[in-house]
């Protein structure tokens, strides 16, 4: 699965994109940051205020409940700014 | 239906023109042109700081997928006879053009509504973010403003 | 605060530079362009018939003077940094401009009202007077429309 | 006193302005109207719908019941339809 990351995300993070293999027992947005966050303090840090990141599932907003269902691209990013 | 995302510059005349072509059906034209702002809200609200240089960062392909279905649905609630979406990202400066939309349609209602709902939708949907320069100090990342959420209401 | 009454075409992207200079406070500009229609409702607006030319007529001196009542109404209703009013008379053709609006503003929400605010009341205050020439007959003068005066209930 | 007239209400009446001495009876816009009745068939013809035709005193729109107290300028025109 690809992930991407945004603004101060990919900054926190210190990347912008990353290609993973995700245990089976991951099968949400929400479980997917828990996992992210074990991998180490960066992520611990991008994700210290899970509620206020926003996630798209093949480029499409989701709420972090959602069912990962075989996505092949998962964002993560702040609130959008843009306009 | 036009849109791009682009880091040039853009002549409001020229994209009317282009879309109008040589229609004789339209009454009305709406144009919304958001500029950089030399000075931004300190993170505690508390004064204003001077900017220097803003950067805008999107999704490539979110962003196009975003636009258009906001666009698609502008069409759908408004008689709108077309639509434009520019949106440019990388590095701009105080003054500068930062997103254009423009709307066609018989009517003047139609037209101020539709462009005001595509500046609204776009404002909380579409995934650019922007980061701002300020003349000293680091550069920050604009917070969301709870305004810009709470306009969708209206729709 | 500009007001032009004037027979020739405008600019938008001129009118723009113009009213905007080197001002760097701006966050939106919103125009409004009104432009002839090539169809119009027959009398008993039971169908539409082609156009071939328009006519404007106004009252030299009230005209301006409305205009500026307009205007100074809508720079104390909303935050607006400056504003153009733009309005062609005599012979137009289908697809010309009649009608530029222009608001600038720190923030779009105030340029949008205030823009519509401005066409509003020019629509229903301004004395202008359309007079419409079909394809076939007698050039008729265009009738007022209730949806007209209807907008103004809004502000 | 000037009176002017517009669009249709001018091309019925068959001139664009006129400087009249006004009878010290006349001392509204209502009448007004009706001494310009009096004047010929392109008057009555002109404000047949009285209540459609709109009035300015001094280029501003007034009611027709409205005193026109020393006015130099008097217009009469359809309803507005600019923009």
């Amino acid at each position: 699965m690809k992930l991407l990351y945004f603004a101060w995300v990919r900054e926190k993070i210190g990347k912008s994109e990353e290609t993973v293999e995700l245990p089976a027992s991951v099968s949400t947005i929400e479980e997917l940051i828990t996992w992210l966050e074990s991998r180490g303090p960066e992520f611990q840090a991008a994700f210290e205020n899970k509620d206020t990141i926003n996630a798209a599932i093949d480029q499409a907003h989701v709420p972090h409940q959602t069912a990962l269902n075989g996505a092949s691209e998962v964002a993560f990013f702040p609130p959008v700014t843009g306009g | 239906m036009t849109i791009r995302v682009q880091n040039e510059n853009f002549s409001i005349e020229e994209e009317i023109n282009a879309i109008k072509a040589d229609r004789k059906d339209i009454g009305a034209i709406v144009t919304f042109t958001g500029t950089v702002r030399d000075m931004a809200k300190s993170a505690d609200m508390s004064k204003a700081i001077p900017i220097t240089k803003m950067h805008l960062e999107h999704y490539p392909g979110m962003t196009e997928k975003q636009l258009s279905e906001i666009q698609a649905e502008a069409h759908s609630r408004w008689p709108i006879i077309d639509s434009t979406i520019i949106h440019r990202v990388g590095d701009l400066f105080p003054g500068d053009n930062i997103v254009l939309v423009i709307t066609l349609s018989a009517h003047r209602h139609a037209a101020f509504e539709a462009a005001e709902f595509l500046m609204d939708f776009l404002k909380s949907k579409a995934p650019f973010w922007k980061k701002e320069q300020p003349e000293e100090g680091e550069a920050n990342w604009v917070d969301a403003r709870e305004s810009d959420s709470e306009a969708l209401s209206r729709w």
